[in-house]
């Protein structure tokens, strides 16, 4: 945000509300209707305060009018052979997807109640049909037979055979002829989130058709957001026929007001039907909307390039403890990330099949035992081979590179070759969006790991005596030794550290990345030129460090692509250490050199 | 003055390799192409492919050990060197099939013909031309060997941090010689080369004269890597490695013996890479990778850090232990080089010549003291001294 | 300075038993020995294994059949590693070595390419089992995976047709399967009146894990009112972060649907796939399909491999392909010579996963049917759509304006792997050869 | 080259910090050809960091260094430096361990130091004879081919005095050249100083009072940074300042 803030109006900045007056500015701009638009809009910010039940107050005689409405539109679009709905529901199974998708909107089109969940597990892919008799039901249970449930009447058929039972196949064609139907279907729903969905699939399904539907619904509509959506798909679906010039017009202020990159394919589609004199209102919208997506792209690129850094960051951590402070040249440190992200997978599988309730939680558990696993094989390792090894910096890069080899293969014996699968809890699914800029949370949350697990760490170096012991031992051993500091108990417990810093950042990598045995091998070359980068056994250096790669990265990558930023990182790295040999937060002085 | 500087190269151990070198160079193609098949005594075409592979690594080996066991840079990226030797022979192979391509192009590679090229870029002019080609075998290592070192030792990066720049340098040029619109073939590289110098590359004898050539080349890598470490520069290569402010503060600038070390050791690499490639008709962009980098650096540590009979042995023998595990134990050979890599860091941290070298050493010295401080007799005219060992071992009187 | 001297001539000593283990030659008796040439580590072992373990299960069941001309089957495993040069060095021991009579392996065209050249000079016989650019045909390899017209053309027809698709983004992994697929692709799509402006070409580095940025792209060029599909050339490894980034950023089948040549059960594997339900893949075997050869072949995986979990793929579907019939065609030849072999191959048939029959064409590519499937949540793939004839695979794309004169056919009297159609000539060396 | 001064070492109001601390404060110093100057101070007193910033090793942040008159040191590097003709023994000794004894003096002799001649050197009878000259007067001859890793801590200090001999400079910067030695072999390396300093410029850094009584040269007193007092040992040995922060407790 650090680059949007000075170019970007202070007003937008504060919530979404803010959107409005930077809409009404854009509409000075034009011609027309302009004062009324910016009249409503704040009053429609205001509504969209109150309380949901607001909604929810609807008479029940505005519902029937809209069935009523709906029954008569599905009677003129189907007026020679209307059929019973029994009949349509049994035509779902056959025929190519176009077919059955007429036969969708057909459905729709009677504007019975009962479609709307049938059509919604159509799409789920949940209906299946009776070979024998045609019937089309949704079924539960596994094994040789099921319990079939009549689809359209709820009705319970009992237990059928599983093998005379088909499942109908549903394509996304077929998927966004139901979203339409649906959307059609529900538009006048009681529920103010279901009339929020309806309208975005309608909108989605920008059909002229949909226009008098649409004026309906907008008449009754009280929600602010939902009526929104409702004029904007209404908008899209006039741009999208023969309307007359002022409706046209009006049709594109609305588009031009929602501003984002979809608004914008419209406009750019709508300007080879415009009329001419429609033309420079959508020309001068497009220009709006292309300068405003700029300045989002600065922000989604910085948002990226940190969301990158932490990834970097979470890896290169680790490192900057086993080779930053203690000097050793880390080869099996991508091996204790692939290490976490393993256990993160074992603790998902325990949790699935012991405890199912906490799924939603297991990165929790995963953590603490990613930290514990891959710390005592560092301490393991540390004992082991290590402090054979102190005073030989280069020669720690051979027995950990043999290390590193073996802990592959050794995943690979016990998980198998393959990717493994390690889920996404839902609070790390989905994306949020900050101000037009889109978030995805599972990144969001990697960022804020990373910078917890990094003020963790400082903590534990500044706070600690741990930290303490282990500056000291690594800025003088012999002295610390004589001090009574057990030393080889301070080293195991840093390399430990280290590895179980590591292992954390495994866990967040599996949310991200492949769980393959080759997870670790990714990253060591990245963590080693973050840690090179910030400078040798300085922790801000790391972080600085990612967080400078990372950036500026992402904004290389829209221009140069994806291989070529990649590769003019590496040579700035090289740049750069030649202008500060000892990276960005080197040490001074005399020291440097003794 | 040159004969002087390689004679100061002979010795004992410099008879032997080169002897074995060469001997190796003439019985082993000559048991290949002369005895029937199936005799006891023949090559079979296979080993001396493999065999000849084995050697252009013992040569990168070397090339290592000049930069890293005498002026103490630890390169993690000579696999690049030795990649752009060996897509400078690649290129030449490649022009060399000419019109014979599936596509019937007379210049342009079937790779450029599938993916629209249109003419030949211009870094592959000339590489038609054999002698070109091998002068671009020595240039181009030679150069991006200067222009780094250039930077870099005047910058006075050193350690770790100049090995990992070392890596950056190998890394970005993977993902570069990954690009198809580098003109380089991407992934697939080049291959399925037809001959060269007019000879099939699939003929055995070919392959036997390319093995010949490769011990040559080694057995001179050798001799001239000899005679640079145990002239003046190589004393001052040394002191480099252990205390280069110091020799700064006697006059010598250390900046330029590392960049001259770098230069002939890249050189070297990009010889071996030229060797490699028709021998196993590939050139790739995971020549680069840095794992295979660190690789060479293994095979070094393990045969023997700063001796130069050691990488030579090094990479022989990881070599073949990963072709026979490979084979033997396809699902564990990895837990077999990886504790071999481990054991020996930790109970051979000189490396095996090293610490037999160590071993013969202290036997040498309890030997001494009982021929009470006299050299022994035998021991040869010339400076014997020891490149073997940088720490320990004494050497005699020099006999001027 | 003896310890040197020892040292030394233990290593050529060494490198003598290498070559004393090179003598064991060929021979009629005993078994016949198939080599599987995998790699079981590094970077394509996720995807490689699997193969290595079918061929295992198809030698072990030919083997209870009685084996091969009476004589039991043997294989031989040798790790190539990822390493494309050691896979040229392995094929050769193979043969020179072990004594194989037909090598099955390699997944990369890379890896391919390497072991070409040896498989050419001893004579010896490859079955390459993955899906891959074409633009090849070698007298001693059979191209059991699909040719770029066997698997992209018609999936791209697909989503034109079916889907109504106007703007289409050929996203891929920087390498040449991706490449040639890609130049394929646009000159199909630019015949069938596509503008280039509604194409955009992307191309990323291996293993590629940070894929905001291009989601975010495609997003962007979804967004313009026509409906936008993307045809996905991402190679394996980088397939798992594309589609977590997807499934978060909300790319919804329904409206930018993802088509991939190169995503199968194996990949999906390590994915929750309910975000990505509706994106699509084109093959020529998934393992739903309903055909009771499918269901005993699955049947026989799992008892095999001892796990219920395991899915069956493409490419070993390729593979039970090939070997049946490597397997017809020595029954049919009754030796196992390589010559006899490669003459009596040609035409033979044998009963694919999914119902159809696959012929061994004069080209040595094998007919397909091309299936589109779905990705359900499960895991697996519905077929949405699938060709109504078998797709006879393409040597040399007909798109591509120096490979469209050209044609394979090992048959006599042509017997050239690139004749050229218009001057009437074998095009290459390869004329010389035979 | 304009002649700045006649002296052979010239400093003017150097300063230089490391991180905000000065090392050297306004330091000026004047040596003239031939002379032979102890200095003396208190730990962190700024010896060491005059030492690199004569040698090259530092640049000072402000003020001049000339060298022979006209030579603008803080211009050139090390080897530079060291090529002019200022030699450099170190506080702590430090020798090319794996190398034997008759190799560090054979680097160290005046000669070419480029890459080429070094490569295709070979040993004359002069240089033989040189170093021969060099050991014997540095105690060593009995020690030529053993390696310098193994020489006593004395031993060390004398072959590092041994090679700036090789060297041949102009100026000789001498770090503390009798830490570790007997009082016999500190005579001795007195004796052997008031030698060298007949034939070349010489400035010793010591804490040792009586080496520095023994040398009976002129002493100058650093105390944090700059020039606290000069003069002959007895005179700065009675300035009270110098009492107070050095020689007193």
């Amino acid at each position: 945000m650090l680059y949007v803030a000075p170019l970007w109006p202070a007003g937008h900045l504060s919530r979404k509300g803010g959107d409005h007056s930077f809409l009404c500015r854009i509409r000075t701009i034009t011609v027309l209707a302009k004062r009324t638009a910016c009249l409503i809009s704040p009053l429609a910010g205001e509504m969209a305060g109150r309380p949901e039940g607001g909604a929810k107050e609807r008479s029940p005689m505005s519902l029937f009018a809209g069935l009523l409405a709906f029954i008569l539109l599905a009677l003129a679009i189907l007026p020679a052979h209307a059929q019973s709905v029994e009949d349509l529901v049994r035509q779902l199974p056959d025929g190519s997807f176009s077919d059955r998708g007429r036969v969708v909107q057909a459905l729709a089109a009677t504007g019975d109640a009962r479609i709307a969940p049938l059509l919604e597990s159509l799409a789920a892919g949940d209906l299946n049909v009776i070979e024998e008799t045609g019937r089309i039901v949704t079924t539960s249970g596994r094994g040789d037979t099921v319990t079939a449930t009549d689809a359209l009447t709820g009705e319970e058929i009992g237990e059928v055979a599983s093998a005379g039972v088909e499942r109908i196949r549903v394509n996304n064609s077929l998927r966004r002829a139901v979203r339409t139907a649906v959307g059609q279907l529900t538009l006048m729903s009681p529920d103010a989130g279901t009339r929020m969905s309806a309208a975005r699939a309608m909108f989605q399904a920008a059909n002229p058709d949909n226009v008098e539907l649409l004026d309906e619904a907008i008449a009754q509509e009280e929600n602010p957001a939902v009526l929104q959506i409702m004029q904007e798909a209404r908008a899209v679906a006039i741009l999208r026929s023969d309307a007359e010039p002022a409706a046209f017009a009006e049709a594109v202020d609305v588009i031009v007001a929602r501003g984002d990159r979809q608004a914008l394919g419209i406009l750019q589609a709508a300007l080879s039907s415009a009329d001419a004199d429609v033309t420079p209102t959508i020309d001068a919208g497009i220009s709006a909307i292309q300068r405003h997506l700029q300045l989002l792209d600065v922000g989604q690129n910085v948002w990226y390039g940190i969301s990158l850094g932490a990834v970097l960051l979470l890896a290169a951590i680790g490192l900057a403890i086993t080779f930053g402070v203690m000097g050793v040249i880390n080869m099996a440190h991508g091996e204790m990330v692939m290490l976490g992200a393993y256990t993160t997978f074992v603790v998902q599988n325990m949790i699935r099949a012991s405890f199912p309730e906490l799924f939603a939680w297991s990165l929790a558990f995963a953590l603490p035992a990613a930290f514990l696993v891959t710390g005592l094989i560092g301490i393991a390792i540390e004992r082991g081979v290590i402090r054979w090894l102190y005073g030989r910096p280069l020669e720690t890069l051979l027995a950990t590179w043999g290390l590193s080899l073996i802990i592959q293969q050794a995943v690979r014996t016990t998980f198998g070759a393959s990717n493994r699968e390690v889920s996404n809890p839902f609070w790390m699914s989905g994306t949020f969006d900050f101000y037009g800029i889109a978030i995805t949370w599972n990144r969001f949350w990697i960022v804020i790991f990373a910078l917890v697990v990094f003020a963790g760490l400082l903590f534990v170096l500044k706070r600690t005596s741990l930290g303490l012991q282990m500056r000291a031992v690594t800025q003088n051993r012999r002295m610390a030794s004589s001090m009574g500091i057990r030393t080889p108990w301070v080293d195991a417990m840093t390399f430990g550290l280290g590895s179980g810093i590591a292992g954390l950042a495994g866990v967040a990598l599996s949310q991200i990345d492949n769980v393959s045995p080759n997870l670790g091998q990714g990253y060591i070359i990245d963590s080693f030129m973050v840690v090179v980068f910030g400078g040798v056994g300085n922790l801000w250096g790391t972080l600085v460090g990612a967080m400078t790669l990372g950036v500026l990265n992402k904004f290389l990558e829209p221009y140069a692509g994806a291989v070529l930023a990649k590769i003019f990182i590496l040579v700035f790295i090289i740049l750069f250490i030649q202008k500060r040999p000892r990276g960005l937060f080197a040490l001074k002085g005399r020291a440097v050199d003794a | 003055m040159i004969t002087a500087f390689f004679y100061r190269a002979l010795g004992a151990k410099l008879y032997w390799v080169v002897g074995l070198l060469l001997a190796a160079a003439i019985l082993i193609p000559a048991s290949n192409l002369l005895l029937p098949v199936g005799h006891t005594l023949r090559v079979p075409n296979y080993a001396v492919a493999l065999m000849g592979k084995y050697l252009t690594y013992a040569m990168l080996a070397l090339a290592l050990d000049l930069v890293w066991g005498y002026v103490g840079i630890l390169s993690l990226g000579h696999g690049a060197f030795f990649a752009l030797g060996g897509y400078a022979m690649g290129m030449y192979l490649m022009r060399q099939i000419g019109s014979r391509g599936v596509y019937g192009n007379p210049d342009l590679p079937d790779f450029m013909v599938f993916l629209n090229w249109q003419e030949l870029p211009w870094y592959w002019w000339g590489f038609d031309n054999f002698w070109f080609a091998m002068m671009m075998v020595m240039v181009v290592p030679g150069l991006l060997a200067f222009a780094f070192g250039w930077f870099a030792f005047r910058s006075r990066v050193t350690g770790v941090y100049l090995s990992i720049i070392t890596q950056a340098m190998t890394f970005a040029l993977m993902l570069a010689f990954f690009r198809n619109d580098m003109g380089f073939g991407g992934n697939n590289g080049l291959t399925d080369f037809r001959e060269i110098l007019g000879f099939s590359v699939q003929a055995p004898a070919t392959r036997a004269g390319l093995f010949a050539a490769t011990c040559v080349a080694l057995a001179v890598s050798f001799v001239v890597c000899s005679a640079i470490t145990k002239s003046k520069l190589g004393k001052i290569m040394i002191s480099v490695r252990d205390a280069e402010s110091r020799t700064r503060f006697i006059g010598y600038r250390p900046e330029y013996v590392k960049l001259f070390a770098f230069v002939v050791s890249a050189i070297i690499a990009g010889i071996a890479g030229a060797l490699y490639v028709p021998q196993v008709g590939i050139i790739n962009p995971g020549e680069f990778a840095p794992a295979n980098s660190i690789e060479v650096v293994v095979w070094t540590a393990i045969g023997g850090r700063g001796t130069l009979v050691g990488p030579i042995i090094g990479a022989i023998l990881v070599n073949y232990a990963k072709t026979w595990f490979t084979a033997a134990y396809p699902e564990l050979w990895l837990f077999a080089l990886g504790g071999l890599f481990v054991a020996v860091t930790l109970f051979l941290p000189k490396g095996i010549v090293g610490t037999i070298g160590d071993y013969f050493a202290g036997r040498r010295e309890r030997k001494l003291v009982e021929a009470s401080d006299t050299p022994p007799p035998d021991l040869p005219v010339m400076r014997p001294q020891n490149a073997e060992s940088y720490r320990g071992e004494t050497r005699p009187q020099p006999a001027e | 300075m003896r310890g040197m001297r020892r040292t030394l001539i233990a290593g050529i000593a060494a490198s003598l038993l290498v070559s004393a283990a090179g003598s064991a030659a060929a021979q009629d008796e005993g078994p016949i020995k198939v080599g599987v040439l995998h790699s079981l580590s590094g970077t394509m072992a996720i995807s490689e294994t699997t193969l290595k373990d079918v061929m295992l299960m198809l030698i072990e069941e030919q083997n209870k059949k009685g084996g091969l001309l009476g004589r039991q089957l043997e294989p031989v495993v040798i790790d190539i590693a990822s390493d494309w040069p050691l896979a040229a060095e392995k094929a050769r021991e193979m043969y020179e070595v072990n004594g194989v009579d037909a090598v099955f392996g390699c997944w990369t065209s890379v890896c391919r390419k390497s072991v070409l050249p040896v498989f050419e000079e001893l004579n010896g016989l490859l079955f390459y089992p993955v899906q891959y650019e074409g633009e090849e045909s070698q007298r001693n390899v059979f191209y059991t995976g699909a040719s770029p017209n066997q698997q992209a053309i018609p999936a791209v027809d697909y989503l034109m047709n079916e889907e109504g698709v106007e703007r289409w983004v050929l996203a891929g992994t920087d390498y040449v399967y991706p490449q040639t697929t890609n130049k394929i692709l646009e000159a199909y799509l630019q015949d069938a009146g596509v503008a280039p402006e509604d194409i955009m070409i992307n191309y990323t580095p291996f293993g590629h894990s940070d894929w905001q940025t291009i989601v975010s792209e495609i997003k962007a060029f979804g967004s313009s009112g026509k409906k936008t599909a993307v045809v996905s050339t991402i190679n394996g490894d980088a397939n798992v972060p594309f589609y977590r980034e997807l499934g978060n950023q909300g790319v919804d089948a329904a409206d930018i649907p993802v088509v991939a040549f190169s995503v199968g059960e194996e990949e999906l594997a390590g994915l929750d796939t309910s975000p990505l339900v509706g994106h699509l893949a084109a093959w020529n075997y998934f393992m739903s399909v309903d055909t009771p050869e499918n269901a005993e072949f699955i049947e026989t995986w799992h008892a095999f491999i001892g796990s219920e979990e395991r899915v069956t793929n493409d490419p070993m579907e390729a593979h039970y392909i090939g070997f049946n019939m490597w397997v017809g065609a020595v029954e049919k030849a009754g030796t196992t010579d390589a010559d006899a072999v490669i003459d009596a191959i040609v035409g033979v048939e044998v009963p694919n996963l999914t119902g159809g029959t696959a012929v061994m064409l004069p080209n040595h590519h094998i007919t397909k049917p091309v299936l589109i499937g779905e990705i359900q949540d499960d895991g697996q793939f519905d077929v949405v759509w699938e060709t109504e004839d078998l797709v006879p695979g393409d040597a040399w794309s007909d798109f591509l304006p120096e490979s469209a004169v050209l044609e394979a056919d090992w048959t006599a009297p042509i017997n050239c792997g690139n004749y050229n159609t218009q001057t009437q000539t074998c095009g290459g060396a390869q004329a010389a050869a035979n | 080259m304009t002649v700045v001064t006649n002296s052979i070492l010239y400093l003017s109001g150097v300063s230089v910090s490391f991180d905000g601390f000065r090392a050297i404060n306004n330091l000026s110093l004047a040596l003239d050809p031939g002379e032979m100057r102890a200095i003396i101070g208190p730990n962190g007193a700024g010896k060491t960091t005059m030492m690199d910033i004569i040698t090259g090793k530092t640049r000072p942040d402000t003020g001049e260094v000339f060298f022979d008159g006209s030579v603008d040191l803080t211009r050139h590097d090390e080897a530079d430096i060291a090529n002019m003709g200022i030699g450099r023994k170190f506080q702590k000794p430090t020798v090319f361990e794996s190398h034997s004894v008759e190799d560090n003096i054979l680097l160290s002799l005046k000669g070419p130091r480029s890459i080429l001649p070094t490569l295709f050197w070979r040993e004359t009878q002069d240089a033989a004879k040189r170093i021969d000259d060099i050991l014997g007067i540095v105690r060593l001859g009995d020690k030529r081919s053993a390696l310098a890793a193994n020489l006593s801590h004395g031993q060390k200090q004398w072959l590092e005095i041994g090679m700036l001999l090789a060297q041949d400079p102009k100026l000789l910067l001498v770090d503390e050249p009798v830490a570790g030695m007997t009082d016999a072999e500190t005579e001795e390396t007195a004796r052997l100083l008031r030698d060298i300093s007949q034939s070349h410029s010489v400035v010793v850094v010591e804490h040792d009072m009586h080496f520095v009584r023994e040398l009976g040269v002129k002493v100058t007193c650093l105390h944090e940074g700059s020039v606290l007092s000069e003069g002959s040992l007895d005179h700065v040995s009675a300035d009270p300042r110098v009492v107070e922060v050095y020689l007193g407790r």
